[in-house]
């Protein structure tokens, strides 16, 4: 163990920065509330900074597609700055569920068609039918794909798909006769319905997709869905726990600013320990979550035997630190955090859906037990 | 006997279909709390424990704990949204410290519904620590002029009057020389700001005062020795709450129940034991309601005591909300039917709909429970300082 | 509900008075550990002044056989009394376990025998054969009861029996061939061994008792196992949950005034939120426990209904209270809690010891939830 | 190639069925412990970051660190009892604060095990408040007088030497006028009492000061500067501990994950989440220890992030203590036979029996964690107050 030498710390912290200076205005209460009250799509034009600027939308890909091909761990401090940014953007959708898909599916013309352009930010994504099963996330079972005349066809919904009514393309898995198969789907082909779904989370879009004879082109060979699957049931938990560290250290951070702000009883309220203690508790569970997070994505890079497990770790202590975050923040901040004036519910709504998503908390302790069983302790 | 008297009203008036006025739309909601507030006046069961010469029934604690408790068991209302201001908290505390004149001109008006009153006591910085206030009010010769602003005035929108604990002597110590006084709301030194809550309802306001004014003569209690005046205040707004909170909220737990059997999740142990250490929780909560009751009507204050039972309160709620979340999972959070109907403060109505998004609001509402009302902890200051007899922090 | 009326307040009051000045001498730190570090038997004298002075010993017997014929909730009182002094000798054995299942047997020709002398203090006495099953308490079957020539007798093992060592007189469940019998077996009856059992708690004597053909006196007639069986799995876990609130207001009131003498940082601890809050969930926690114990043992005594999922509620609500309760006075305490010379361990073994005996607070909530299911929600 | 030569070391010295220390019943753990120090001293193990002038092996912290995992990984101590309090704390504060002449006296008698140390910080009435100290030192010609009270010395009761920290200017400020006296405990005006703890060993010593003496030039640091002397001392403390804690508790996970697999228990969802969760969390506690460890080898300073170490750990050993009993239900209650064997703290020590009565010991033992080398209270403060940058509490 220890000691994996300095882990690009300091690369990481530039991009950290780089990000946040992109990231500030739309961090800003009003302009949160603005793009929930007003339904705001995308805002075009940070995405587009996003892509050349920061250059971020390539973090995970390889050079040769396009990417820069950095560590995963440069795609957690991405993810960790969306998630404090409360970024609604396809970001997620586009680059880790599609991208990742993609590149799981060694499909290479395929990659090799798509993946420069969602680099170039020229193409959005998003990816249709992973759920949550007994064993962890498999292929959901809503979707059939059958071989027609005129080729490949998709049937079924699909649940729960982030950013799908957006996406340019879909990549989809869906149960073919031979097992799960990965297909592309494009946004205007016909035999589609997608549907736009509310819910919790006021700030990542969410949609359900009724497919009707959709022609489909698969990706890969005939086991590329098997090992798109392999690939996302642990990375998607892993980068979605990257996007809740960065909600839960934003939740305390407001509350810190505002424990050392507010005044009662003639003192600032941090320096109460019945204050200062909830926010050391939820810290700490941040502190634990950030760090094994950024092992899991380690781990994850060097394909360890490890990364599964951690995987469920950092599922679990993140969910349930953006989730205690955001409620130790609302109770910090008292009754202005309870207004809808107040962006704390944004982040609370995004904790509570992103803690569900991709596998509950417990979900992923059950599976990371487990996995304990089965390698002997 | 009365219990009887009551029963039968209920059972008169009601559909026998009724399940609760939480089943109704937000309109038909304030409509039926309208004409049944009406219908409670005319048949005596409206301020039962004011003296009948202001309008009331000249009854005990008794009596309005049974009228609350029969009320409680078949989801509806004791009265408009806003008489737990203006019967249970003003009134009662006019009839302590106001004057003659005071009562017969305002108690007879709370009662015919002509004058609707909220409350203005927090401010943006004085929260927990309420002494702090900082809106002012000058007497001159005919009357007092007040400046400040008060916030989380709850149904400040439905109102007409307004009482506002104002600082009246500036130079005096922090819980001297502040006075409660009564005024008017439609008057061009008041604006009424609606907040709108994290959930997008408009419960609480804030209340903006510029000049405002009202007479010299509409202070309860003395001027500057308003501090007790509202701690007594806020002491009739207990009462109630302790002795029916715990069938609201079981009553929750019902329903929670169901909808963990309707969807196959009470086989799961883990949710189970969840399910069963929430039920344990509500009983306690009814216990100890039934216990601070018998101390009320027996006469003992249950001042630190209603500290207690909301602390308590307060965490099984968010504890049971957060549970309902986790049997509900993905269609909790993917629900986009409607939330709570109307208001549902803290405990859901009889007769809400048991259904994801329902629960979904639900749990968004309970955050406030924490903070409302003194949050958890300074309830847990005044339980540790009252009851245990800590000390206080240095200041 | 509500109001039914005084609950003979006044005179639980006086009771409690009573008791607290004849166990004073017991509760100092100094008698509870030389107690235990001599293992000294039976307080004989604290026995008799409880049998004679106090007249304890017969609170839940009616008059007609020597008691005082006083509600069980002066059973309470007392029982919680000795909680909070921590006592050690043969009382719930003798009163609760082994009085209360000769009454419910109906044997009244035992009962006129026995229960004097046990009012009188002149008889100790204990029961064996009540266990934990997966469906509340039961009859353990590890005692057989046969008939044999010269009468019945019992063959087997039972485990974890109160006092069992010292007991006069033993009330036994055993499994014959109709179903759970209820049995008496004298202390100087032949084949039996009683060992004694260690343990987590070091104030409460325990043993196992093995027999072998020992002859045994069967109580009441061919159902009054079953009865003893129904009265007990409700009075017992209501009446252990009366003794464990004792305990549990004595540790937060030892805490509490720890908190007040002692003081840190030139202020006593009590002042600092961090030890305040504290101390006020554990309160919290004691008075919702007693008063579902008193409400428990107030629905037993009037047989109603609810007195089943009542005990429920204040087993488990009192085995949290205690087990919180000793933990937060240790915590309180801090290193002097954690010496052998102060009696806040005593305290903490007991709270753990009775936490699981005749059901955990899980198992407990299992059968209240179960109870809940069965009489529709 | 370091990490190499210490498993060779270990392979060659330690038996074929090595299970760990905690196997050995405690005579045996006192005699294997030392005869296995003179055996790592012999071999160039013992104080790796000392200078090689003084006996040390004169290298860096990464091979103290490699020491510290190869040891933990087969269970066997770094050391004797006392050597924390000599080599790690006392020794490394020598070198950075003390003389040349201390360094040459003190250091090499300790490695030789002539001087074994203890330490003399707590007092009755300075606990959490360490700085309220009172046991004083008045300086005469030749020597200086001690009188006062030292507690929680652990392994006072081994030692033959006690660092104490005194007060020897009275008029000065809390946190000034305190010194870093080093004494020999062998003298009339000391003595040692063991304090039993609730498990019934002797760990903890009182020690009493009556006219103690120690000589003039025994000052670690400025006279009157050892408040700082003291806060780096207790630096020292902690390296080790991140570095190691979350291996030895993983592998009481381990044990108590068998011993509910053996129980038939993994079958209770219950219990099997909240030991899912146990796990979740000693892995996050491991992840912890890496990133500090980084840290540390990195330069970095870790006191506060070493308080969140404590904070954590602690919480978890209580958590997974307590599971434990509850996973063996009345087994661990009634079980009567012998507990941990010997000293094994914080986490039990590898090779520890696997039976009800040592989860029930150690269950007990788990309740000084939250208590012990800075309570959870303090910890908090010192998180909120240095990372978190919150208000001190006003005094």
């Amino acid at each position: 163990m220890s000691s994996s030498g300095r882990h690009h710390d300091e690369e990481h912290r530039q991009l950290q920065q780089t990000l946040r200076l992109v990231l500030a205005p739309s961090t800003s209460a009003s302009r949160q509330l603005a793009a929930v009250d007003q339904c705001a799509p995308t805002d075009a034009e940070l995405w587009t900074r996003l892509s050349t600027e920061v250059d971020v939308l390539g973090v995970a890909t390889p050079v040769e597609l396009g990417g820069t091909g950095a560590p995963l761990s440069f795609l957690g401090v991405v993810l960790t700055e969306l998630g404090r940014a409360l970024y609604s953007g396809p970001y997620f959708s586009t680059v880790v569920l599609a991208g990742q898909a993609l590149l799981a599916s060694g499909d290479q013309v395929a990659q090799q068609d798509l993946l420069p352009r969602i680099v170039q930010g020229k193409l959005t994504a998003s990816l249709a039918g992973l759920a949550l099963g007994t064993d962890g996330l498999m292929a959901a079972q809503g979707v059939r794909a059958t071989r027609g005349p005129d080729g490949w066809q998709l049937d079924g919904r699909a649940e729960d798909v982030w950013d799908g009514c957006e996406a340019d393309l879909l990549v989809v898995l869906a149960a073919a006769d031979d097992g799960t198969m990965c297909f592309a789907v494009d946004r205007d082909a016909q035999g589609q319905v997608r549907t736009a779904t509310g819910g919790m989370d006021l700030t990542r879009s969410s949609a359900q997709i009724d497919f009707a004879g959709a022609p489909a082109r698969p990706l890969g060979a005939f086991d590329a869905g098997q090992r798109v699957l392999d690939r996302l049931r642990v990375l998607v938990p892993t980068c979605l726990a990257a996007e809740l560290v960065g909600i839960a250290e934003h939740c305390v951070d407001v509350a810190v600013r505002y424990a050392l702000q507010r005044e009662q009883f003639g003192r600032q309220i941090g320096s109460f320990q019945a204050v200062k203690h909830q926010l050391v508790n939820a810290y700490m569970d941040n502190e634990a979550a950030k760090c094994v997070t950024s092992y899991a994505l380690r781990e994850l890079a060097m394909s360890s035997s490890e990364a599964v497990s951690m995987s469920h770790v950092a599922k679990a202590a993140a969910s349930d630190a953006a989730y205690k975050s955001a409620g130790t923040m609302i109770q910090t901040l008292g009754g202005i955090g309870y207004t809808w004036e107040h962006p704390a519910h944004l982040y609370l709504r995004r904790a509570v859906a992103g803690r569900v998503a991709f596998g509950s908390p417990s979900a992923h302790r059950r599976a990371l037990l487990a996995g304990a069983v089965r390698s002997g302790g | 006997m009365f219990r009887d008297r009551v029963r039968a009203f209920l059972g008169e008036h009601l559909p026998a279909d009724w399940t609760g006025i939480g089943a109704l739309l937000p309109a038909a909601q304030d409509q039926f709390r309208e004409e049944w507030r009406a219908l409670m006046h005319s048949n005596g069961l409206l301020a039962l424990t004011w003296p009948t010469q202001y309008g009331g029934a000249g009854l005990g604690p008794l009596e309005q704990l049974i009228v609350a408790e029969e009320c409680t068991a078949v989801g509806v209302p004791q009265g408009g949204l806003n008489d737990n201001f203006g019967i249970q908290m003003l009134g009662s505390t006019l009839l302590r410290w106001g004057t003659e004149e005071q009562c017969r001109h305002y108690l007879p008006r709370i009662l015919a519904g002509d004058d609707v009153w909220c409350q203005g006591f927090s401010e943006p910085d004085a929260g927990s620590d309420l002494a702090g206030l900082r809106t002012r009010a000058v007497a001159s010769d005919d009357h007092w002029t007040i400046n400040g602003q008060k916030i989380w005035t709850s149904y400040g929108h439905l109102a007409t009057h307004i009482f506002v604990l104002s600082r009246t002597d500036p130079s005096a110590g922090k819980h001297s020389g502040i006075s409660l006084l009564l005024c008017e709301l439609d008057q061009p030194g008041i604006e009424v700001r609606p907040l709108k809550t994290l959930t997008g309802e408009e419960e609480f306001n804030e209340v903006f005062f510029t000049d405002a004014r009202c007479p010299l003569d509409a202070v309860v209690g003395p001027v500057n020795g308003g501090w007790a005046v509202a701690m007594d205040l806020l002491g009739y707004e207990r009462g109630e709450a302790v002795a029916t909170l715990g069938t609201r909220f079981r009553r929750d737990f019902d329903r929670l129940h169901d909808l963990a059997a309707e969807r196959g999740q009470l086989a799961d142990p883990v949710l189970a034991e969840r399910l069963a250490y929430s039920l344990q929780r509500v009983e306690e909560l009814r216990c100890l309601g039934r216990q601070a009751v018998d101390g009320w009507l027996g006469g003992r204050d249950i001042g630190a005591e209603s500290s207690l039972h909301k602390l308590f309160w307060s965490e099984w709620l968010q504890m049971t909300t957060e549970l309902a979340m986790d049997i509900l999972g993905s269609a909790a959070t993917t629900a986009s039917g409607t939330g709570l109907q109307g208001v549902s403060f803290p405990a859901a109505e009889a007769g809400s709909a048991n259904t994801p998004s329902v629960w979904a609001d639900y749990f968004l509402r309970a955050r406030a429970a924490t903070i409302y009302a003194g949050s958890s902890e300074i309830q847990r200051n005044i339980i540790g300082e009252r009851l245990l007899g800590l000390p206080k922090e240095p200041r």
